[in-house]
């Protein structure tokens, strides 16, 4: 039933992706007529054009942001995830400070996070890894609670400490799951770029577009885009292949 | 009065789900000798797992004694089981699901590659090593599920239906081969089984337990036991046929009760 | 212009600003690329910001010693317990400087004032770009409750909106105003008549009172810098495009506008200023202008 | 070992998790002494003074957006997470797509929602929805990409089609990660509410919020993340509740 | 030549994975004639529920011809299975579980609850519909599998290892329900066991596969089939040492090739 995808395949559908999109763009620019939506052909110029300029450079940094945030979130989030999950006495404790804390938009913490942590670069992946935060720790939480109860007992029975169980049970159990917040979280964190790079800063991808956008260079913000969308997916496709590697029993 | 290895005293399990509560268990009373090899058999659903999860430290839920050498069961420790699911991790090989006890026990890499080689040799898995549990036959899992809990070298090994799904004849060579190990160690087995045959061939002592809430109606010291000659001979099928004659008994007396 | 050096070179002091792609930053980016704060041992580092919400945070959180903004968010930090003052004008001694306007959509028929009774008009909330609505509107003699104010904190959006005819008008400052005419949109009246809208410094009392020494040569750097810009506006046209959000289509006929010396801002233009907030319920205090503004 | 959670905790940890969050605050408050961050005492006050105003039309408005947006992305994401998850070599064809698009900050397609739908609420909820729908996709996909696959032949053999499928296995298989991703979906949207309800509108607790900062107006400010995190905190209670409700055999 | 219903020539079935090749089924050739009861006994791992999945439609990926009735084996359908390992929905009641197939067939909701409570009466399951499989023991696990394959009234019953975890009695009980049930529809049954006896009371073929790469090595016609009466009786028990032997001999065939 499953067969092998064909090596071809990934690379071909990509390209068929592109050219749908670059389509629908077409059209909606076609529709539209505004300069807010320019027609694909010139976002690509840009794009080539300022490729041989800075956006490699603005590229580099906000994936270097990036990387960073999605590495401390899941370095907190997981464990801590996990940790909730086995032990649902106090997940049922912790859940409410959880609960009311996520839904609060993290631009109002801005002023605290200046103040603790400076306008540099600290203070940026920090708001971006909070944001994520909260979604890898809801993620892996409730893939530990629903984890089968008899992986636990049966490696219990082996002989397995606390310590064991997460290394042997709970965070294989779950990297599916984990795995799966990664993408979320990597998605949101580039959205959230443009939020952590409008301060302090003249560089990274989300100050690029939205420099380009208050300049109304609506251009040159597609080519951001592009690059952002292009950045974006090489991430994926990476964290694809982690997951081939790291779950292949998933895929039996 | 005797210090039993294993101990039950009005044991008492019950399983509460919204609402609805089911006895599992009442008033079993189980002992069993240092050394000695027990055989479990009653009909589905009496609650021989029960028993068996109770006495490998997973359900603590229980009221009444139950002693495991004077202390109550822990999990881990020197109890080794088999599930009756098997309890492998899909994650793991089946080289890694064995070795994960030794492993959890810090033994040296050297010392367990030796005994889990061995052992996958002794159940025929060795060509089998690298793979998933989803990439083995039923009765490939069930047999590293009994490599697992055997390479751990316990003192009380508990197993629950731990041959059913083997053909008669690999059923029987591991038989033998358990009973090798024992002679070896002599270690305490509880084992529960529904072939009538096997808990002739292994079990010392047979407890058969009735159904509904279960306990223990009948304990039958078997002298036949181990003896891989008898296997087949008049003796051992009368024993066996006795045994299906006690259960089919006790069976209708439940119809007309 | 070359100034005094000091006698004995100390360690430069440092000063952090804020400032927005805006033309009110153009003299203390010049100035900082000119070397005028260098020249008075000052190390000062011009931290950019793209909205106004994260540059107040910024100086609330002490991060900054100073920004660029306007006499609203002077007003509005003072209120809210933070010990600023306002130290002098950027843009706006005269009415022609800092431009704001009314502009209506291309072929929306709104070519008055009067036309805007009861029309959409995109704006931005609690800010200089509603006081500016209001002022122009009054001053033209219409009721600023009779239009409808929708609220469109981000330009780009805004003029989007108005260019798709999701409102009928809309109020901007320059160069979007001029790009805006330059698409077509019109012009339905400038706040050229009446002194609105200043752009200020402002500095944290703090920098002020332990700083004194280092905003002083701040302002004089600042006023050479106004200097060159006033005489060769010309030589500063890449500085600006660089520095300044300006579509690309007038970035090269855009032309940079005067910039007053360093001066504090008309207690009129400020009481205005004060009291139309105040009616806003934006100040709950009675502000004055000596609470606001402190001479260098 | 798991023992059925005493009734009173609930709302015991609710209390004390309240306490704990108000006690850092107000040492925050303490240690900061910015205008930003101002005492509890002063919000709290603030969020009754409120509360007895326009408070509970704002909130009442948001959450009718956040509902809307989260049933519409559920309503699309969920359908063709499971069918993208059931089908990886259509998966395989559609994922650069996904890939490509979801890490794109929405808010540079602020003027094209704002052209196509105008101002009014349906661009806003389209905002919300689009962000959170790509969370709900993900999640869905990963979730029926893992399922066991014992359960979709076993279900096959009894003369399953299809939509059987979705109905008896998928659904009810991918239901914990659903809402999942329901419970992120629903932090998500209150988060973006701060972006969306910055234009074109006077309702809303993001608008409240925003409205609040634009005039620093801390105390109002806070006074309405109290309110919002109180919403999404009752919010979350409720998924929790149909989750106990809808996926009983995963507690047993 | 005859028209069989259930006709599998040169059948090969392959596992490939990341460069390793398992072949599980290598040139199997079996037959059996419409409403016959046919059995297949093997050693573990030689492919028998792999043959099972191929018959079912569960592994289209196969080479050889495989005839059901005269065409290839489609999922659903008339037929129904008993899988190794149940493939009970976790989040589906007995109940529920039992209901499914009869929903998926558009039955009655009437229909449909007179079927499915007649059948769990029989199978001792009534007081567990509202359970979920979780909360049930073993040999009710493989009850409610058993009831979900024969609310079906499927033309043909694929049954792997079936009753492998029920105790002894309840086993021979539900052997004689799957004979009532075939006396009343002539159904087409191809069931795997490990239990000798088993084969020998149920089969009317036995086959008999290989061990490795499986395929049939030999096929006994069984006239003994379907007596009950006989069970136990001497007849009855040389038939099942013949085929031990036979087996046996085999095993040593091989340990020594
Ligand atoms: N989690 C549970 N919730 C409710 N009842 C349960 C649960 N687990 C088991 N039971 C019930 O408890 C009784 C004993 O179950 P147990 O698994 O111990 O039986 P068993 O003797 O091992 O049967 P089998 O031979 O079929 O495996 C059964 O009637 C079963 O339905
Ligand atoms: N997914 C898989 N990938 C690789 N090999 C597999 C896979 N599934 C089964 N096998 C192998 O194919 C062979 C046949 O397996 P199958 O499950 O058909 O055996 P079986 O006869 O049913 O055995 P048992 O009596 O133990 O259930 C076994 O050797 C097994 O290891
Ligand atoms: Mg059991
Ligand atoms: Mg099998």
């Amino acid at each position: 039933m499953r067969q092998p995808l064909k090596k071809g395949l990934g690379t071909m559908s990509l390209v068929i992706s592109i050219i749908i999109l670059l389509f629908v763009w077409w059209l909606l620019a076609l529709a539209l007529k505004s300069p807010a939506v320019p027609p694909p052909l010139g976002a690509l110029k840009s794009f080539l054009t300022s490729l041989r300029g800075e956006l490699l450079i603005h590229l580099g940094i906000s994936l270097y942001r990036v990387l960073v945030s999605l590495i401390l979130a899941a370095a907190i989030g997981v464990p801590l995830g996990i940790f909730l999950g086995k032990n649902p006495e106090i997940d049922a404790r912790i859940a409410p400070m959880i609960y009311l804390t996520y839904p609060v938009p993290k631009v109002v913490f801005m002023p605290i996070f200046l103040i603790l942590l400076g306008i540099g670069d600290i203070s940026k992946i920090v708001l971006i890894t909070l944001i994520i935060f909260y979604q890898i720790l809801v993620t892996t939480r409730d893939a530990a609670k629903n984890l089968a109860k008899g992986y636990i007992s049966s490696v219990r029975s082996l002989g397995a400490c606390s310590r064991d169980l997460y290394l042997h049970v709970f965070l294989p159990g779950c990297l599916p799951s984990i795995l799966t917040s990664l993408r979320l979280g990597l998605g949101t964190a580039m959205a959230v770029l443009f939020l952590a790079e409008t301060y302090a800063t003249q560089k990274g991808i989300g100050f690029f577009i939205m420099d380009s956008l208050s300049r109304m260079n609506y251009e040159e913000m597609f080519a951001g885009i592009i690059a952002m969308g292009l950045m974006g997916f090489i991430l994926y496709i990476m964290l694809d292949k982690m997951e081939k590697a790291l779950c292949e029993w998933v895929h039996l | 009065m005797q210090d039993y290895f294993l101990s039950i005293k009005s044991l008492k399990v019950l399983y509460e789900q919204k609402g609805e509560t089911v006895t599992a268990l009442d008033s079993v009373n189980l002992s069993l000798n240092q050394g000695k090899r027990g055989v479990i058999i009653g009909p589905s659903g009496c609650g021989k797992s029960t028993l068996i999860s109770v006495l490998a430290g997973l359900n603590s839920n229980y009221s009444g004694e139950v002693l495991i050498d004077g202390r109550p069961p822990t999990i881990g420790g020197e109890t080794a089981m088999i599930l009756q699911d098997f309890g492998l991790l899909p994650w793991k090989t089946v080289w890694d699901n064995v070795v994960l006890g030794l492993k959890l026990r810090k033994r040296t890499t050297a010392e367990i590659n030796v005994a889990v080689a061995t052992l996958l040799e002794k159940l025929g898995l060795c060509s089998l090593a690298k793979r998933y549990p989803a990439q083995l036959s039923g009765g490939q899992r069930q047999r590293v599920a009994i490599a697992r809990a055997l390479v751990l070298e316990p003192r009380l090994l508990l197993m629950d239906e731990p041959f059913s799904s083997l053909d008669a004849l690999t059923r029987e060579e591991i038989q033998d081969f358990l009973l090798e190990i024992w002679e070896e160690t002599r270690l305490t087995i509880l084992l529960i089984t529904h072939n009538i045959e096997e808990a002739v061939f292994l079990g010392q002592k047979i407890f058969i337990m009735s159904s509904g809430p279960g306990h223990i109606q009948q304990e039958v010291e078997n002298g036949l036991a181990g003896a891989s000659h008898l296997r087949g001979k008049v003796q051992f099928l009368e024993m066996c046929s006795s045994l299906r004659s006690f259960l089919r008994g006790r069976y209708s007396d439940a119809a007309t009760a | 212009g070359q100034t005094k050096v000091t006698a004995v070179k100390t360690a430069p002091e440092k000063l952090k600003i804020g400032i927005l792609p805006l033309e009110d930053a153009m003299p203390a980016v010049v100035a900082e690329k000119n070397g005028y704060f260098a020249q008075e041992n000052l190390d000062v580092e011009l931290v950019r910001f793209q909205s106004a919400v994260e540059q107040e945070s910024a100086i609330q959180s002490g991060q900054l010693d100073g920004i660029v903004n306007d006499l609203i968010v002077a007003a509005l930090l003072k209120e809210s317990g933070q010990n600023i003052k306002v130290t002098s004008i950027a843009l706006g001694s005269t009415p022609e400087e800092g431009k704001f306007a009314i502009v209506a959509a291309p072929k929306s028929g709104i070519n008055t004032l009067a036309d805007l009774k009861g029309k959409k008009i995109g704006i931005a909330n609690n800010t200089i770009i509603e006081y500016v609505t209001d002022g122009l509107l009054e001053d033209g003699g219409i009721d600023p409750s009779l239009v409808d104010k929708v609220s469109v904190p981000k330009i780009p959006v805004r003029m989007e909106m108005l260019f798709s005819h999701q409102v009928d008008a809309i109020v901007v400052p320059d160069p979007l105003l001029t790009f805006a005419e330059f698409k077509g949109a019109k012009i339905v009246v400038r706040d050229t008549a009446r002194n609105l809208s200043q752009s200020v410094v402002i500095f944290n009392q703090k920098t002020l009172n332990e700083k004194k020494g280092a905003v002083e040569a701040f302002y004089r750097a600042y006023a050479n810098a106004v200097d060159d810009l006033n005489n060769h506006p010309v030589d500063y046209q890449q500085v600006m495009i660089d520095n300044v959000n300006i579509p690309e289509q007038i970035a090269k006929d855009y032309q940079i506008q005067r910039y007053p010396k360093p001066q504090l801002p008309a207690e009129e233009d400020v009481n205005n200023i004060l009291k139309w907030m105040t009616k806003k319920g934006l100040l709950k205090t009675d502000l004055k202008y000596q609470d606001l503004v402190e001479k260098i």
